[in-house]
């Protein structure tokens, strides 16, 4: 047994902070896994970049309607009281503040809140898509992540060493190990997994962590 | 997901001294008359709220709306672009006292500056006004050979709206030109309430009928029957 | 018998310059006449600053629609392919160069295209509505006026001494005498009536006219 | 007033070497694939137009659209903000060879330039890229303790939009998020040529539900069954 969580309990545990109401946004991929987790009673209202408020499930196969889709271009169905607009006013919803959650993925997280999610580096095709916009606006900023790299090496570091998305934009982090917010350019731990000890969590992190207060445990249902 | 409140005082509830307030509405197409009234009585019964700084394109007509709001005393400031109407004498009377404080904007800019508090740009450049008054002590700069001015972006505390059609999401139509600037509004202020002459149940509008989605919107009330201001001016309604 | 045109006469020099198709704004007051004079088989289309395209004459009094007024705040029908919209989508329609003519009242316009219509000065309460926004973005800004102050003083002037609506913005100005055009900052005479002399008119005006081939003679009906 | 035309090679002429093309859709939805394969035909026949820039939220996908233009080596400069797909093998060849030019902006940014372009605004302000290496070379400016990057308007020749329903005068609707890109990219090009899946008297289309209203369009050709450029990839069809 490996002692860290499932992609699908690292999103399990983001969902539990979305409030009835919200207004969020899922990054394209793991972040998207999200949505399956709502607590029971509580309905959040997904935005997709490419213009609708209130998209529901996936159809089932061979019902897909292409011109109804999400930013990463998969099929979706409506929710009522559904909207569609165009980009600019969707990207207003972003970057006017009117988003209450962000939740993104993420190669690289600093104490300073800069994240790199959008590249690994001068090689290939570049490819930005709506990342640099959604880290800006929305009221919290969260990423989903595994603690460290496939490698091993540390994702929550001092400075980001790849290109950044945005400076000083996340903050709460929610890893394969530990829920951690940052305050004031710094990783402040709120939960951790209880296997786990605080000196093997910070061997783990290219950044010094803080506790304030008590660390509660990381507790997530069996997914 | 339900924002609609009971009433119009529910409707009307939290805003205090000195907030910022847009009010939607050209002329009397579009003004949230009822909103406007319950905020009244709210001040009439609390002495609150005043100091306000209000947005909208006018500066109110007759003795109704606005100008009732500014006969009351409730105004510190207006933010408008043409602040005179078939019977302007609330404002006039205050801004000849210098009771009242103006800040006079172009209509087109006035509608950009607000729509840029929704859209998170802080910071615009337009050809309006260059080289006139009302481009004084604005930062100017020129892009492939002409001038434009630097304009700020308009946000608010609370913006007061008149719908045509609400669901309990806070989705929103308009009647006819009594759009204008009601959906950048919605988008600019913190707070956004609406007046709507019918609530229907979520879905009940088509989505791509919709023009101000949901998220731009906090409370709805609906206000069957409501008032439209030009009527109420040519019938001499007064608020008093 | 006075040797000038009417305004009905001026509105319909005007209008017989805008092309079958056409986009137009309409100033608030004398230039809204313009509208009645669209020559016979050509059909403009009317945009309102408040947020309607192609709207159409005013309904019988009694049947007022108070939500579907111009920006005059007068009472408008519709015509079929009329379209509504919200006043930022309105403006980028001026200002972003999407109306073929825009037709304005004038205090003064000066040789250099500057216009002053907003303000007679620091007295009483300042309104400057859309006038500002209306004189960027049409492809043509033109200006009707009679010749002369009502106290027999030039309009078209080296400078406006009236705070300025816009800078270098007017290319044709119809006046009660005749018609001219701005051209690199100079009156050029395109047409005048023929019972004024070329002298005459010069006596009226308050900066050099200057002539580029032929005057025609300003005809029009009798209205 | 009537702005249909009669077939596709009416709808994409005068489209000339070196201009700049906006095409709406994101992903599959909106992609005009006729208009585009109709200028493919043009330029197969006439070996015109070409060096365009294509402005697009991605860059081509499979051997159709946008992939086939630039297959064909009509494209010389993408601007895009995903220049990526299922299948982005024609713009991925092409820009690593060093044969094809890439803007790379972000999707919101990228869109507000185009709605900046389309509404007479040269530059404005907007935190997105700020201390990023896309930010390299741009005006910063600070307002209210925050930083932002200085963009500028994106305007093109001619927009190749597909809508659901047209009129005569060219107001449009649009299916679903098939609107994305194109209601901007219809006001912010000189010559805007649209697809639409029915054209329809004037009048017909509601005033309250036109989303983009005619002024902004130019060109209207009726294509009945329009594919979708989704539904062809997934069918591996090429348009060689």
């Amino acid at each position: 047994m490996t002692t860290k969580l499932t992609n699908a309990q690292i999103a399990w545990r983001a969902a539990q902070d979305i409030e009835d109401g919200a207004y969020v946004n899922l990054g394209i991929g793991f972040p998207e896994m999200v949505a399956r987790y709502q607590p029971p009673g509580r309905q959040a209202i997904f935005h997709t970049e490419n213009g609708i408020l209130n998209f529901g499930k996936a159809p089932p196969e061979g019902k897909e309607d292409w011109d109804l889709i999400n930013a990463g271009k998969k099929a979706v169905t409506l929710n009522p009281g559904a909207s569609f607009f165009h980009h600019a006013d969707s990207f207003a919803m972003v970057r006017g503040g009117h988003l209450d959650v962000a939740i993104l993925g993420a190669y690289e997280v600093a104490e300073t809140g800069d994240l790199a999610n959008w590249s690994t580096g001068p090689k290939g095709v570049p490819a930005v898509g709506g990342a640099m916009d959604l880290v800006h606006g929305a009221k919290r900023v969260a990423v989903i992540t595994d603690h460290v790299t496939k490698d091993g090496r540390p994702k929550l570091v001092r400075a980001c060493s790849l290109p950044l998305t945005g400076v000083g934009c996340v903050t709460r982090v929610y890893t394969s190990l530990a829920v951690i917010d940052i305050v004031a350019q710094r990783f402040v731990v709120r939960e951790k997994l209880a296997a786990i000890s605080l000196d093997e969590l910070q061997g783990l992190t290219g950044a010094g962590l803080v506790v304030e207060g008590t660390i509660a445990d990381l507790v997530v249902p069996e997914l | 997901m339900d924002k609609t409140v009971a009433g119009l005082p529910e409707a009307v509830a939290g805003i205090e001294d000195g907030m910022v307030v847009m009010i939607g509405g050209f002329g009397g197409a579009g003004a949230p008359i009822e909103l406007i009234h319950a905020l009244i009585d709210r001040f009439r019964a609390t002495g609150s709220p005043k100091n306000l700084t209000v947005i909208n394109n006018n500066a109110g007509n007759g003795r109704i709306g606005i100008a009732a709001m500014i006969d009351e005393g409730m105004v510190a400031k207006m933010v408008c672009s043409f602040p005179r109407s078939s019977d302007p004498r609330a404002f006039t009377e205050k801004y000849l006292a210098g009771a009242i404080e103006l800040e006079l904007v172009p209509q087109g800019t006035l509608a950009e500056r607000i729509r840029a508090g929704g859209a998170g740009i802080p910071a615009f450049y337009t050809p309006t006004t260059y080289g006139t008054d009302l481009a004084k002590g604005k930062p100017v700069a020129e892009f492939e050979g002409r001038n434009y001015v630097q304009e700020r972006w308009l946000k608010a505390d609370v913006a007061l709206i008149k719908a045509e059609l609400a669901d309990p999401h806070g989705n929103l139509t308009y009647r006819k030109a009594a759009r204008n600037f009601s959906p950048l509004m919605a988008m600019a202020a913190r707070t956004t309430i609406v007046q709507a002459a019918k609530i229907v149940p979520a879905g009940e509008i088509e989505p791509e009928h919709v023009v101000t989605p949901g998220i731009f919107v906090d409370r709805v009330v609906e206000v069957r029957d409501a008032a439209q201001e030009e009527a109420l001016i040519r019938a001499g309604v007064e608020y008093a």
